[in-house]
């Protein structure tokens, strides 16, 4: 055990532990060298494995993501870093239509051990294309885990979960939790074995337990909802907060028992409001918890509108804690049955 | 147009030796392109029953899109007799000749375009999804996305210390696509061992090559990669075989990749229930008397390497192997409807 | 007034009719002289308009896409076709990231009336690439509009409204509902005034009243729901079908309202299951309706796999009539309050 | 690299007369430069303060990303001093430079990097995202994908009948990206008035050229397409001038497309805060030594069009207008935040 700060050291943790028994692991992405490391997941990995072994690729994530489908039908695993999940538009079909496919149109002949790491998310001025989060529509897709964790334990972890895993899965790190220096951290720093291990895909964690009301949240949101959460405690509302932690697969069963007890669920979520993450979740949790459901299911998240540059803007959109105390107070204060 | 002087039958022989042919090779190819052709004729045969008089794409035994490479046979049976069995084929919508002249094996093959358990894929894939993982041969049916691909999968090869090579067909209107030129700088630039076939068969779909492409040939793109390139005679299986042959031992040897440009013709619609009307007559007729199976008969015979005797017996032969493959696939079970939700993942 | 099979001539006659008026409309696509014409949207326009208004466009989607949001900036109204929905990933960051946002980003100062017809969905024997429906990721994007309509009539209105629409319309055309030769059609003949005419977008259309269950479908789903409905009927079960028409923007209301009427709903769509349009339907509904719900909403969708090509594994997993029928069926018979 | 002899001041008043240039355009360039230079300069101030001693990209009066061209003026400056108000340019992540030189109010452009609401775009878009529709001036932040739009502007002059042109500003390492090769592709096919300027400045990020690039220079690629293409010396503002100046012509008469490739450098990080370490120093140094405001301020002497006062005048002007710009614009109100729900639809 020692103190790590944020999701970044503890994903590159897990690559290098990998990378160390596995010849198999290589590493390919835009900038891996220097901004990847700096900004993103793959930090001391070149000095340590070589620029063969993780590898700047020439432009576009409709190559560097093609390169990886390829090289893993050969029966390597490879790891596509990307600066920016918003880049993973440049290359969407090679996820969509072949990386998640194949080995369900192969009738089970050729898999896609392919992990793609990439920074998400808004809130220090980066604008529409450097914000956004991207995984709702990758959640959509046939064949893909999703992978949206909250701490540095969690990333690690699950990380190393993706590398042993014989699927596609892609890792979604905010950026406010990478913990890189020059960038704001919204995390804590926090214990995290050395050793490696790792923490089994579809699996919730529960946060803070409570009884008035569940707060449902993925990556940087959870963070936001526990201070809510303590918020609003301070006004007698007990909430517990649900740490989705794994898209897909979901944890339906974890978010179900919470929405059963308190019988009033907020989602939350930084993705775009409508046809994304919040109306799946809603559909499972009235699927599974109609009968004890006190209110609708309510939700905050980026309200159908590209993310803007300027800082008011921005902080208009983007789910804060005062968006998730106030939505939880109101749905916390709502009388049952009465819409 | 790569027309070249027919040989005479002195200079054929010469050509012959340079290029390292053998009478059992050359047979060998005459065989694998008859497959070709006759199993593409029965696949249309079994395309069209139920769907004639009135075409209906979801009936009769085969649902869905066909493309067929009939007049293609000579790029696919070239390009892929120098490879070894663990080189990787990376295929396009267009498959089937690719797809038996890397050794696919016909049934299951053809089993697949029937969708049924016994194909490739137990029939989850269909024509435009083919996988053979012991053959290592790939397809994709999204125009432009298998180039990557191809090029991940020679990087692959070399990242392994493996010398295997990766043949990557692509049609001439795919290769304007911009993950064409991406795969050229990969390639290029980390010397993979990634020979690029381009099957320029004149039209993609119903466009033409000067509706939709600045200038009339890929190959000098190549070069300004500072990839080697030739253009051939797509028609001439020898001279494709020739280029491919050379390619693919630079490949093997560490010399990165080349681009093998071959001019070639599709006799039918850029797929089953195409009603033409695109290409003119006397263009088609032009190109059938270039039909490469005859062509590559006449050789034969030059050479005093196969007689009409030898050749019909050749033919008759793999005539039956394909009719069978056809029969025996068609004959074979659908799969289970509680198929349809497993493996998503492995 | 007179007869048209499908939705295809239904969209190029609005096309025609409009291109017509206004010299700045021209089509741009893949194919679209001869299959694109066969297959889609664009029957009859080039013969009429000449190769350089309707343009077949070198190749992928990201360079077609690109060239009509380039084009739309010096004041063109370009409208793209292309073969097949499943073909926007190659382009998909065109739309996402500029063709949505470009209005927004720039304050107001550029417009993007680009309208895009894609023809989508299954039940052919199309195979993965040739038959999603992708409908449900670009309602996701804030800034597109996107319709989906189950009737020549509602095809050709909504197609006039799009081209009239100062911003990114996506025309989602399922293939069974073209009435195209060659492809079997799931739709009938009906009267369609020649005169052009537009429908408003965000207009549920009520297909068939009822008062027991209420169900909601798009495109092709809408008319096996008003078979599975008639079926129902011999059951005593009286089902409402609601067409959604468009996603976005979405009518609420009639969804809400036939939901509060019936107290029970089953969401159809052809797309896949999860993070999709069934979860945004379901939210919506649950936020509207909750105290009229008697039973947790349902949905009938593509259980989250790619479509197979094997007629039996595509039948299995393309909602039809008789999986709609089953649902709504079970729905109807839950007793109230148990889950 | 394509470093030329400097001419002697008989051969440069003979070139600069080829080129048309006269004493007030090249005043006028020499101007534009300086502005830019010094907008530059004031825009970096205000970003790093707030931002020490420990640098956080979200604090100050600027934040997020910025992306700055010093260095790079001669090439934004010599393309589009050839360029009318109603042509279009496409630029960048790499921006400031290309819209100073077509004409972009400084004080708005300043603005909306402030996220102001008396910016381009009301403080929506920032650096990454500049519109002005009026100057006809656009961009984009995510890489590669302006290509097709600037092509797709080109086609939209030509389809309407009017003769103007585009400028499409790329970095060398974006034209890697496949949709370069599309565009080129479509400009040469459909003869377009599209004239793409490459900023070569060796490296993308902190990636050097031969990094990611096959060859070491992209104009062949050009000419693989059918597409004349020029190689120059971006750090020579009348270098580029002649090349674009030449190209801008011939598109707007109807010839099609031209690209120009101008190597040059920045100056500056890939974008403020970037700790370099990438490039070493002696590198660095050869290339301020070219600086191109000196260089150009050199032969104004040389030619007897300025001397050391007139020059420190313009100089002094285009300071005073940027620093001013930047001024005004971060004392100007930001949006309010309910701004941020309007505009999703026109
Ligand atoms: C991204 C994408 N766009 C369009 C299509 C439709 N499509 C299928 S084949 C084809 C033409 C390919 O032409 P070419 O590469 O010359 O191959 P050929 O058919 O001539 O063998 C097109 C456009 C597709 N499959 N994928
Ligand atoms: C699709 C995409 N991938 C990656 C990036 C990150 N990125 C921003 S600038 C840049 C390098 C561009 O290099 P170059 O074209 O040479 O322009 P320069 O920065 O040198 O002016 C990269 C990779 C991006 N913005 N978009
Ligand atoms: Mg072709
Ligand atoms: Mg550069």
């Amino acid at each position: 055990m020692r103190t790590l700060r944020g999701i970044a050291p503890a994903v590159s943790e897990a690559l290098d532990q990998e990378m160390a028994n596995n010849p198999e692991v290589f590493v390919l992405g835009d900038d891996v060298s220097h901004w990847g490391a700096r900004f993103g997941f793959t930090g001391g990995l070149q000095e340590k494995y070589g620029r063969g072994r993780v590898i700047d690729a020439p432009a576009g994530g409709q190559n560097v993501l093609g390169l990886a489908a390829g090289a893993a039908t050969t029966g390597l695993r490879p790891v596509v870093a990307l600066i920016s999940g918003d880049f993973l538009g440049t290359g969407f079909d090679q996820i969509y239509d072949h990386i998640a496919t194949v080995n369900y149109l192969s009738g089970g002949q050729v898999r896609m051990p392919v992990t793609i790491v990439v920074a998400v998310g808004g809130g220090y001025g980066g604008g529409a294309q450097l914000s956004q989060m991207r995984y709702g529509l990758f959640a959509h897709a046939p064949g893909v885990k999703v992978v949206v964790p909250s701490t540095a334990y969690d990333a690690k972890g699950l990380t190393t979960t993706a590398l042993a895993d014989p699927n596609p899965v892609i890792i979604f790190g905010h950026r406010l939790l990478t913990g890189q220096p020059g960038v704001p951290f919204e995390g804590e720093d926090e214990d995290v074995p050395e050793d490696p291990y790792s923490i089994p895909f579809g699996l919730a964690a529960v946060r803070r337990e409570g009884s008035d009301v569940t707060i449902v949240a993925t990556a940087a949101t959870v963070r936001r909802s526990v201070r809510a959460a303590a918020h609003l405690a301070e006004y007698d509302i007990s909430a517990e907060v649900v740490d989705v932690r794994t898209l897909v697969p979901l944890d339906t069963d974890t978010i179900v028992a919470s929405a059963r007890k308190t019988g009033r669920v907020l989602v939350v979520d930084e993705d775009y409001q409508s046809f994304g993450t919040t109306g799946e979740l809603t559909f499972r949790i009235q699927a599974g918890a109609f009968d004890r459901l006190t209110a609708p299911v309510r939700r905050v998240a980026v309200p159908d509108v590209p993310i803007p540059y300027s800082e008011p803007l921005e902080q208009a959109v983007i789910p804060n804690v005062e968006r998730i105390f106030d939505e939880a107070r109101s749905l916390a204060g709502v009388s049952a049955r009465a819409s | 147009m790569v027309w070249r002087p027919e040989p005479s039958a002195e200079d054929l022989a010469v050509r012959i030796a340079e290029a390292g042919l053998e009478q059992g090779s050359l047979l060998e190819m005459y065989r694998t392109m008859c497959l070709i052709r006759v199993f593409e004729e029965a696949i249309r045969d079994r395309y069209w029953a139920g769907k004639t008089p009135d075409f209906n794409i979801a009936a009769g035994p085969i649902r869905g899109l066909i493309h067929l490479a009939v007049g293609q046979e000579a790029v696919a049976v070239g390009a892929c007799t120098p490879l070894r069995e663990a080189d990787v084929v990376v295929s396009t919508h267009r498959a089937h000749h690719h797809a038996l002249a890397k050794g696919v094996d016909p049934t299951r093959l053809a089993a697949e375009i029937f969708g049924k358990v016994t194909g490739l894929s137990r029939g989850k894939g269909g024509e435009l999804h083919l996988f053979d993982r012991n053959r290592r041969f790939l397809t994709s049916g999204v125009v432009g996305t298998s180039f990557a691909q191809a090029t991940g999968a020679a990087f692959g090869f070399q990242y392994r210390g493996e010398r295997n090579v990766v043949v990557m067909f692509t049609g001439e209107g795919a290769a304007n696509h911009g993950a064409f030129a991406e795969a050229l700088n990969t390639a290029s630039l980390w010397q993979l061992p990634l020979v690029v076939v381009i099957e320029d068969n004149l039209y993609a779909g119903s466009v033409p090559k000067w509706g939709t492409q600045a200038v009339n040939q890929h190959y000098q793109r190549a070069q300004s990669h500072n990839i080697p390139a030739y253009l051939v005679d797509g028609m001439d299986v020898i001279d494709v075989y020739e280029a491919t042959e050379s390619a693919i031992g630079r490949a093997r040897d560490g010399y990165g990749p080349t681009v093998v440009e071959a001019v070639c013709y599709r006799y039918r619609g850029h797929f089953e229930g195409d009603p033409g009307g695109y290409r003119s007559r006397q263009e088609e007729e032009t190109w059938e008397r270039l039909d490469p199976i005859p062509r590559l008969g006449r050789r034969l015979e030059q050479l005093g390497w196969a007689g009409d005797e030898t050749r019909t017996a050749v033919r008759r032969m793999a005539a039956e192997e394909a009719i069978q493959a056809v029969k025996v696939a068609e004959k074979s079970p659908l799969p289970n409807p509680a198929e349809a939700l497993q493996g998503v993942f492995a």
